[in-house]
């Protein structure tokens, strides 16, 4: 099967590819050189269309216990946006925690083809597999949640060298089918458990002793020693406490040149000044980021209106219920792994916190310089649900939209933020390296996110227009892995993704520490705990997909 | 104009706009009712010097009142919204609340909001509960005497204050009991209250004063004592001079308090001292309500 | 001039969704168009002149006759009119509904005037569970607009009820007034146990002494002005609650749920 | 994973059966004879050891091959008008096609157990909670207390894996874990400590449980009330226990729903839920809902993640619609709207479907008997036996991986309604 996509108008920054028309040839779920000789089964005229791989988001909660938490959490959510089923797709509910089919209809009608769940819990990442294998269309894959599980903290307090830490590290990520490690609040969950409330970066946790610097230094060392793509993906401390900016500029200092990835560092970059000693402290954190190329940020922008926060840093979450909204919440402190806490909120743009939060994630935006060093998150759905990007990428290319969005808002937030002096508007090509190449490069996804030869045939097309949210929101086609899923942005046919892992090398000796620790302290053995490949693969839908290792500095 | 031997000047009343609104004191009495409502409405004579004018308008049987206790109804004139719901506030959280077995609700449905219990309730101190009945918002304030009660909040209107006439008659006593006879029969009249110290006024002013600190002062040209030394309006015979003033909710109102309290006025007739019926103003310019008085009694 | 009337013509094998029948909703309507309207009953959407004989002017006022305990939703989100209903209702009768009245003649199913915000709904039988409780998952119950019941309420009668008055001349089954965050539930029958359960405001009338539940404490015996208006504002309907001898404002005041805020209050009749 | 070793035994077998997540169990497999030789206990034991019964189909009582079955139970969907799923007890893979099915038929799924669990989700959907998992209660409960249920009776090896224990990463002495029932008591010496000290028990009936935690509840909140007692329990216990959870560090509440057998008992486990998050305003306190036997979880977990809703969803609109009172089976059965009915009980023969004059699909463990033969059954495999799977345990944070132990030739749940999503299709 030779699929012929002509003339299109292509964005592929892989390639330093700025709007060419080019053809683009597909055959057997890939993307080929022009075939000399081969029939053409299929041929879309593209002229005047936009053409970019498939969308990928590094960071949406999409599975695993804290989501299916905040489904149940929301009952009155699901009834307000019922999804029928039609001959081809199941019905479900969407909005801010929708169900697992919708999820995957709802991003590839976007244009989406893979989303990575940044949460899983080691504990819980056989729930997280078994709820993204019922996200049809999309790739997905996961960060496995270390930095307040006890055995990690008994390996730092007694001191024990950084190759065994690698080794645990390693061994966790194989045994939860992970493509790379996040660290939550590092330290804190496992300090809640202790009823401490607060853990400073450089604050010593109760018991262990260790501080956050600690922690996060030693899974960056490790993350960079086992050769894993993603570098360590990091949600700080103190997130969403004003003044917490001073903490992200402490944390990018003291990764020490490591490769890094901070997430939401929307609800890391408030300052505490102003009458509400509240304000930003985006330009100051952007401008720390593009010194530093070590750093990658993800954006977690906030947008209005009602969604669901669900996160492993259940000591913050605890901190924030009483703003949840409607009010009722869950938190969770999760065997001796991390935790987790649901609270629904409701973002109001008359509001000062509210509206600043979001005029924070903008700036970030449009302050950061490098677009393969910064990515377009909601962190679904705690800024706001993920059907909103369209809007967002209209905020981001269009500045006059933007200025009329900003005299919306809460004046006094308004007054407070520097939006209204920033002229950056991004290009299609800056979009498309934000939420592809740059999205494929720091996941290591080499035959993701681009359009040369040998990619996977993950590809979008758009009509353009003058409002970019238009554009974004109704693909006329979207290919996955070849295959037409989405014309006029709708569903027409329905694949199943694949799961993309990493599998470092690991000291096998490491299982002579870890064996006794789950026969003595955890509830479950060992060899119960790992995730085994034909748990993924056996219903003949799923599939692993593992990529190589790097050495000698990524990216 | 002479109606039985008084003469009726060819003048007016100059009036004023103002926000007024209503509110009813109930209580386990009508003593106490009463009482509350006289505290309420003390020295509120002149929106100058009180910062709003009120008056009792009437007494209430129990079958008028929202809980079928007696009442008396209280209106209460400023210059503003701001200035209404400061006077209102202050007044019935210091008279109404404070007043035994009191409780307090609104005399104007509709219009602007003007808060009652809606800020009083925080005297509760977190006990306060708010009902909804019929469609209207009650706050519940325990208080030491049992509960207080207080509707959520009163209407506003639109209003006119300062319809006034001046009696002038042969001595000071003919010149109070033509008072007293107009007082008698204005009270009756719904809508109005004659916000002066029983309805009149001894003292009528001018604008303006030879004092810089002084807006205003003894209106000198009605002064019986001053007739030699100053550019008078009274006539030789003429010993006494008082002001009725009348504050309304329309003209209809005002005009109607001014003709019941004139007629009543004019009855007495020149035999018992009543010469003049006149009416203060500022030449027209300053308020937009005239109330002429050959209109009024035609 | 005759009442529009919808006659049930047999009990139907499904539930009835009957929420696209509301007094303003119908009373611009053509007959024919009326006839036409669609109901979800079950997997299917079906003509309402299928399910009923029909005859009679379309207007704000409409019957149901020959009514059954699977006709559900019936005047869901009503603004205004009058909805009579002759037999028994299915469940979430006047869910959600703003104004005008709903009179059933029989009984009706579990969460009648659902989360309603106003008018009236006047049921001459009994109710299933949660009259005015809010859907699972919601904060408020009912906000707004009158609920008299002559005959019996399930449990939970006033669940997170927020504003509103709920009239029972039966008895009120047990949990009544759970979680209730205001407004107001006058029982002149007996009620059961755990009364007022997690109660944070609002207010319990009560014509009997019911068992008072272990975390309501004891205020007192009180006159209270506002029975006075509470009676007054009832005066006008057809119900024992108006009859000028129920009038009274002399009480014992329970104060609770102590688990809960605790700011809420059974008021008991003295005398 | 499981492991076979050498002599036919397999190690570390998990159970779905238990709800809290025994995964130490050694079983012998000899053909099609199972038997717990290491860690069982009275519900595992049994559970495991079920005799094989038929193997065959059967429709309307006659043995017949699996197509017909399959073709039978398709074409009585494909009339129903409203099709009801029932029972609902099996693995993650069953219960997703079980929702694949329900949504193209426009049927109501309802879990046999909902009508329990329902007292634990209503009061996630209405208010939440602060709750723990296992491990946490092993190495960190200094208090454990336990509402209205005898733990040892529902989940024998409870106090054994998690309190007991020999190692306790952050307590010096497991033993000296402190114990207190409230409400019914236990029935043996489990939740005696290992040195012998009894729990503490404040015993009222089932029916008091809603007044004394609304006691309890007030009493930590540092409300006074006028009363001296409830339940039989005096004020002063309760004023020490509600102290007792103030000063613990890391206090646990359990309850199990499906023990707490009155009328509107979600509105108690909103009452201790509630009581624990304001415990955590000061110091560390978290509920520990038990249940999950035979697949419960795992049902609603997958519902959940598929629909939003747990179980009580109508599919008949197009979409799921959650009713957790006007859906379920009893009432649908009851108001004569549900016109099939399918049934699915992978784990426990014992579990049958009501009896009904409705036609009966059931898809049940093997040995299953009926009052009144169904119109069509066919025998099913159970998970972690016949057929791997994976359910969850009664935290809801870990599932299992269930290993397949012996040959027996019958289906999984999901094979069985695949087939059947099949037919329909294909007519």
């Amino acid at each position: 099967m030779l699929i012929k996509l002509a003339g299109g108008t292509v964005y592929d920054p892989k390639h330093g590819v700025n709007g060419e028309i080019r053809d683009i040839f597909v055959q057997d779920g890939r993307v080929v050189e022009k075939p000399s000789d081969l029939k053409i089964n299929a041929e879309y005229d593209l002229s005047g269309k936009v053409v970019m791989a498939g969308a990928i988001d590094l960071h949406t909660h999409i599975g695993g216990g804290k989501v299916n938490i905040a489904r149940t959490l929301m009952p009155e959510d699901h009834r307000a946006d019922p999804v029928h089923r039609t001959e081809l797709t199941r019905s479900g509910c969407g909005h801010a925690a929708p169900s697992t089919m919708v999820t995957g209809y709802r991003y590839a009608e976007m244009g989406y083809t893979a989303g990575f769940e940044p949460a899983l819990l080691p504990i819980n990442a056989r729930q997280a597999h078994m709820e993204m294998g019922d996200i049809p269309i999309l790739d997905k894959g996961g960060y496995v949640m270390l930095g307040s599980d006890d055995f990690l903290l008994r390996l730092m307090a007694e001191k024990k060298d950084q190759k065994a830490i690698n080794d645990y590290v390693a061994w966790t990520m194989v045994a939860a089918q992970a493509i790379g490690v996040k660290v939550v609040n590092p330290g804190g969950i496992n300090a809640f458990k202790f009823n401490q409330r607060k853990l400073d970066l450089d604050e010593n946790g109760p018991h262990y002793g260790v501080s956050p610097r600690e922690i996060l230094l030693c899974l960056a060392t490790a993350i960079k020693e086992l050769g894993v793509t993603h570098p360590l993906h990091i949600h700080g401390c103190n997130l969403g406490v004003p003044g917490n900016k001073d903490t992200t500029l402490n944390t990018i200092r003291g990764l020490e040149g490591l490769p890094a990835h901070l997430t939401h560092i929307q609800f890391h970059s408030y300052g505490n000044e102003g009458d509400f000693k509240f304000s930003s402290g985006a330009a100051e954190i952007a401008e720390l980021v593009n010194a530093n190329k070590n750093i990658s940020i993800d954006v977690g922008q906030v947008m209005f209106g009602q969604t669901v926060t669900a996160s492993g840093d259940n000591m913050r979450q605890f901190a924030n219920n009483h703003h949840a909204d409607p009010k009722k919440w869950v938190c969770m402190d999760i065997e001796c792994d991390a935790g987790c806490g649901v609270v629904p909120f409701r973002y109001k743009d008359q509001n000062f916190v509210n509206a600043l939060q979001w005029a924070i994630g903008l700036e970030t935006f449009l302050l950061v310089d490098d677009p393969w060093r910064v990515f377009l998150t909601t962190d679904h759905p705690n800024g706001a649900p993920f059907t909103t990007y369209p809007h967002l990428i209209r905020l981001l290319m269009d500045k006059s939209f933007r200025q009329d969005m900003l005299q919306t808002i809460n004046p006094s937030a308004a007054a407070m933020t520097i939006l209204g002096s920033i002229d950056r508007e991004y290009s299609l090509y800056e979009i498309a390296v934000m939420t592809r190449a740059g999205a494929a490069r720091i996941l290591g996804l080499q035959d993701r996110g681009h359009l040369g030869a040998g990619a996977a045939a993950d590809i979008t097309v758009y009509t353009p227009h003058e409002d970019k949210q238009r554009m974004f929101e109704k693909p006329d086609f979207v290919f996955k892995d070849g295959e037409l899923v989405v014309r006029d942005g709708e569903i027409v046919k329905v694949t199943w993704g694949t799961t993309h892992v990493v599998r470092p090398e690991f000291d096998n000796g490491i299982e002579k520490l870890l064996k006794p620790y789950f026969d003595r302290y955890l509830t479950m053995k060992l060899g119960n705990f790992k995730i085994y490949n034909d748990e993924i693969t056996e219903d003949g839908r799923g599939s692993l997909t593992e990529h190589p290792l790097q050495f000698g500095g990524a990216a | 104009m002479i109606i039985n031997g008084v003469t009726i000047d060819e003048t007016f009343a100059e009036a004023f706009s103002m926000k007024a609104t209503r509110i009813i004191i109930t209580a386990h009495n009508s003593k106490w009712a009463m009482i509350s409502a006289q505290a309420m409405t003390g020295m509120a004579t002149s929106v100058i010097g009180c910062g709003c004018e009120a008056g009792i308008e009437r007494t209430l049987t129990p079958f008028e009142t929202p809980d079928g206790r007696p009442g008396v109804s209280v209106m209460i004139f400023a210059t503003g919204r701001k200035a209404l719901a400061k006077q209102l506030e202050n007044r019935v959280g210091q008279c109404v609340l404070t007043s035994p077995t009191s409780a307090v609700y609104a005399g104007i449905d509709g219009g602007v909001a003007l808060p009652l219990g809606k800020n009083l309730r925080y005297f509760g101190d977190g006990y306060q509960m708010s009902k909804q009945i019929g469609g209207k918002r009650y706050w519940r304030i325990p208080v030491m005497d049992g509960e207080f009660l207080a509707e959520e909040s009163t209407g506003m209107k639109e209003a006119i204050g300062g319809g006034n006439f001046l009696i002038l008659a042969e001595s000071q006593p003919q010149a109070l009991a033509a008072c007293d006879a107009a007082i008698e029969v204005m009270e009756r009249v719904r809508n109005v209250i004659l916000p002066f110290p029983g309805g009149v006024v001894g003292s009528g002013s001018k604008v303006g004063s030879k004092y810089k600190a002084l807006g205003a002062s003894t209106n000198d040209a009605f002064c019986p004592t001053l007739k030699g030394k100053t550019n008078t309006e009274l006539g030789p015979e003429i010993e006494s001079v008082m002001e009725i003033v009348i504050d309304g909710l329309t003209e209809e109102d005002i005009s109607q308090a001014m003709r019941m309290g004139i007629e009543a006025v004019c009855n007495l007739g020149t035999g018992n001292g009543v010469r003049r019926i006149t009416a203060g103003n500022y030449g027209g310019k300053l308020g937009p309500y005239h109330f002429h008085l050959r209109e009024i009694m035609s | 001039m005759s009442i529009l009337t919808f006659t049930l013509r047999n009990r139907p094998d499904q539930r009835v969704d009957m929420s696209p029948l509301t007094g303003n909703m119908l009373q611009d309507m053509q007959i024919e168009d009326i006839r036409k309207l669609t109901l979800r009953c079950g997997k299917h959407k079906i003509e309402v002149a299928q399910l009923f004989d029909i005859y009679g002017d379309p207007g704000e006022e409409f019957i149901i006759r020959n009514s059954c305990n699977k006709l559900d939703y019936i005047g869901r989100e009503q603004k205004s009119g009058e909805i009579s209903v002759e037999g028994d209702a299915g469940a979430y009768l006047g869910m959600s509904m703003t104004g005008g009245k709903i009179t059933v003649i029989g009984s009706v199913g579990i969460f009648a005037a659902c989360e309603m915000k106003g008018g009236q709904i006047e049921i001459k039988g009994n109710t299933g569970d949660f009259l005015g409780g809010p859907l699972p998952g919601n904060q408020q119950g009912m906000k707004g607009g009158i609920v008299l019941v002559k005959g019996n309420v399930g449990q939970r009668a006033g669940d997170k009820m927020r504003r509103g008055m709920i009239l029972v001349e039966g008895n009120a089954d047990d949990y009544c007034g759970s979680r209730m965050t205001a407004g107001t539930i006058a029982v002149m029958g007996n009620t059961g146990r755990y009364l007022g359960y997690g109660m944070k405001r609002g207010t319990l009338l009560l014509w009997n002494r019911p068992d008072i539940p272990p975390t309501f404490n004891d205020c007192g015996s009180h006159t209270l002005t506002f029975l006075s208006l509470f009676f007054a504002s009832i005066r006008g309907l057809e119900s024992k609650f108006s009859d000028p001898v129920a009038v009274f404002n002399r009480v014992h005041r329970w104060g609770g749920d102590m688990s809960s805020s605790g700011r809420g209050e059974l008021l008991i009749k003295i005398g | 994973m499981t492991e076979i070793s050498d002599n036919g035994v397999f190690e570390e077998v998990p159970s779905p059966f238990c709800g809290v997540g025994t995964d130490d169990l050694a079983i012998k497999v000899v053909g099609k004879v199972v038997k717990v030789i290491k860690n069982g206990c009275r519900v595992n034991t049994p559970a495991f050891e079920q005799p094989i019964g038929d193997i065959r189909p059967r429709v309307e009582g006659k043995k017949v091959s699996l197509k017909v079955a399959i073709d039978r139970a398709a074409n009585l969907l494909r009339k129903a008008q409203l099709p009801l799923f029932g029972g609902l007890a099996t693995d993650v893979n069953g219960m997703r096609e079980t929702l694949a099915l329900a949504d193209r038929t426009g049927a109501i799924v309802d879990n046999m157990n909902f009508e329990k669990a329902l007292r634990n989700f209503r009061v996630v959907h209405d208010s939440g909670w602060i709750n723990t998992t296992l491990a946490e209660v092993k190495n960190r409960c200094d208090l454990l207390v336990v509402v209205g249920c005898d733990i040892e009776a529902l989940f024998p090896r409870f106090f054994e894996r998690y309190l007991w224990t020999e190692d306790c990463m952050f307590l010096d002495d497991p033993g000296h874990r402190t114990v207190v029932y409230l409400g019914k008591g236990p029935s043996g010496p489990a939740s005696k400590s290992p040195s012998g000290k009894p729990a503490k028990v404040l015993a009222c009936p089932n029916a008091d449980l809603p007044e004394v935690l609304a006691v309890l509840r007030a009493l930590v909140k540092g409300n006074s009330l006028d009363i001296t007692g409830v339940g039989g329990i005096s004020v002063g216990e309760l004023q020490r226990l509600a102290m007792q959870l103030k000063k613990a560090r890391y206090g646990v509440v359990t309850w199990a729903a499906g023990a707490m057998e009155f009328s509107n008992a979600d509105l108690t486990v909103e009452t201790i839920c509630q009581m624990i998050k304001e415990l955590n305003v000061t110091t560390r306190c978290s509920g520990l809902p038990l249940g999950g036997k035979n697949g419960d979880q795992t049902s609603y977990q997958v519902a959940g993640w598929q629909t939003g809703f747990p179980s009580r969803i109508d599919f008949s609109a197009g979409f799921p619609e959650y009713d957790p009172y006007l859906n379920s089976i009893e009432s649908r059965l009851a108001d004569g709207s549900g016109d099939l009915l399918l049934w699915v009980s992978a784990f426990d023969a014992e579990a049958t479907p009501p009896t009904t004059r409705l036609p009966r699909i059931v898809l049940g463990r093997s040995g299953m008997k009926f009052e009144k033969e169904p119109e069509v059954f066919i025998p099913i495999g159970t998970p972690g036996i016949d057929h791997s799977g994976h359910a969850y345990r009664t935290d809801n944070v870990v599932a299992l991986r269930l290993p397949k132990l012996r040959e027996s030739s019958l289906p999984a749940t999901s094979d069985i309604l695949a087939a059947i999503e099949q037919a329909l299709q294909e007519t």
